[in-house]
């Protein structure tokens, strides 16, 4: 398991072929990349706070619940705070398998866990100002596929 | 009792944390004695629904007990991810 | 879209970077890589035979289903053919979209389709002789998924 | 007509493609003709479930009319991703 929170940048691509590497188990790996959108091209900065004294362990249960529950091989989590902007990425999963239903399945549910689990909070600053980005009831509702 | 705030809660409160002495037995009880001492935490703590509370970094609830909590932070639901 | 049918190894990373960069529009972008996996440490190559006439067509259309129910602001698909050996990627698919939701269900639904309507089959070589990997029963079920 | 095999389809009539002068009328009546001329077709041909067959490139099934085709494949089913 590998789950880092961090202001920096980072390289998907790099972080994704690094990711299970050399394991002769891995038949399938998925990743899923947040990127900040800007749909009406009005998007200056998205600021992202977090909890720090609670954000790496709300991630680690998260990420121990996938592990166990689909037997993966490996996973991967990396989450960013501070300040991004448009087109950068924000966070990224990994989930590695030996079969495709098991990698595709966790890192669904990874995603929906830390949408609404993990402690970050996303403000979006526009030409008309600043504005947090408010919880979606399908985001909460989502949860409920893994019960 | 360490008392953290984060986004608009952070912002309507004016703080990011405090140290409050209080001898308040659950999160509401909290949330009341808070909400009475200024009007900036009744702002804040008008509608709980829209709130979410850890106590010492694990996500709980508002009848949970303050006994033995070090740390309570309230914030908006969460938008990771 | 993007669709390449190829003997040579690629690069995972360096396609999920390239894939959809610069677009406003995207939020949301998920990679699904396809192992050679060699689980009982005896596996000395893997054989991939294709319908050159009929894969690119096939994977056209397929890629095209999943465009235009998802939305979709671009989706690839690259799938290698001829000798591989364990470790090497054997394809990859990815999705992008504006929200979470679209891109996993696209990458999953690319993954059955190519899986069981696409031209391929795969022959495994290890000490005891080659054998062609026989198709499952649960992959023919998973398109009921999308129906 | 084109006739052409794959994977352990191939290996057991022993070629990927041939031509093939036929009047079948189907996919079927084209599979008993191959099967009587030779044992090899009838043994790749003996369990057709786990056979699947493409018309002009596109999947097709057994009773599908060969009026128009010029290019038949066989195929176990496929195992690609």
């Amino acid at each position: 398991m590998h789950i880092r929170v961090q202001p920096e940048q980072f390289d998907a691509g790099a972080e994704l072929n690094a990711f299970a590497q050399g394991r002769s188990d891995v038949g399938a790996v998925v990743s899923f990349t947040g990127v900040v959108r800007d749909t009406d091209g009005d998007l200056r900065e998205m600021l992202i706070e977090h909890y720090p004294g609670m954000t790496q362990s709300a991630i680690t249960k998260i990420a121990q619940e996938a592990v166990d529950r689909w037997v993966l091989a490996d996973c991967l989590v990396i989450h960013r705070y501070g300040s991004l902007k448009p087109g950068e990425p924000i966070m990224m999963v990994a989930a590695a398998a030996a079969h495709r239903a098991a990698s595709f399945e966790a890192a669904d549910f990874l995603m929906d866990y830390l949408k609404s689990r993990a402690p970050f909070w996303k403000k979006e600053l526009t030409s008309k100002g600043a504005d947090w980005v408010a919880a979606k009831g399908e985001d909460e509702d989502a949860l409920n596929r893994w019960r | 009792m360490n008392v953290m705030y984060f986004a608009w809660v952070r912002e309507r409160i004016g703080v990011p944390q405090e140290s409050v002495e209080t001898e308040a037995a659950t999160v509401n009880d909290l949330i009341a004695e808070l909400s009475s001492r200024e009007e900036r935490y009744a702002a804040a703590f008008a509608d709980t629904s829209a709130l979410r509370v850890a106590l010492d970094q694990e996500l709980s609830d508002f009848g949970a007990s303050l006994v033995g909590v070090r740390e309570v932070a309230f914030f908006p639901p969460m938008t990771g991810g």
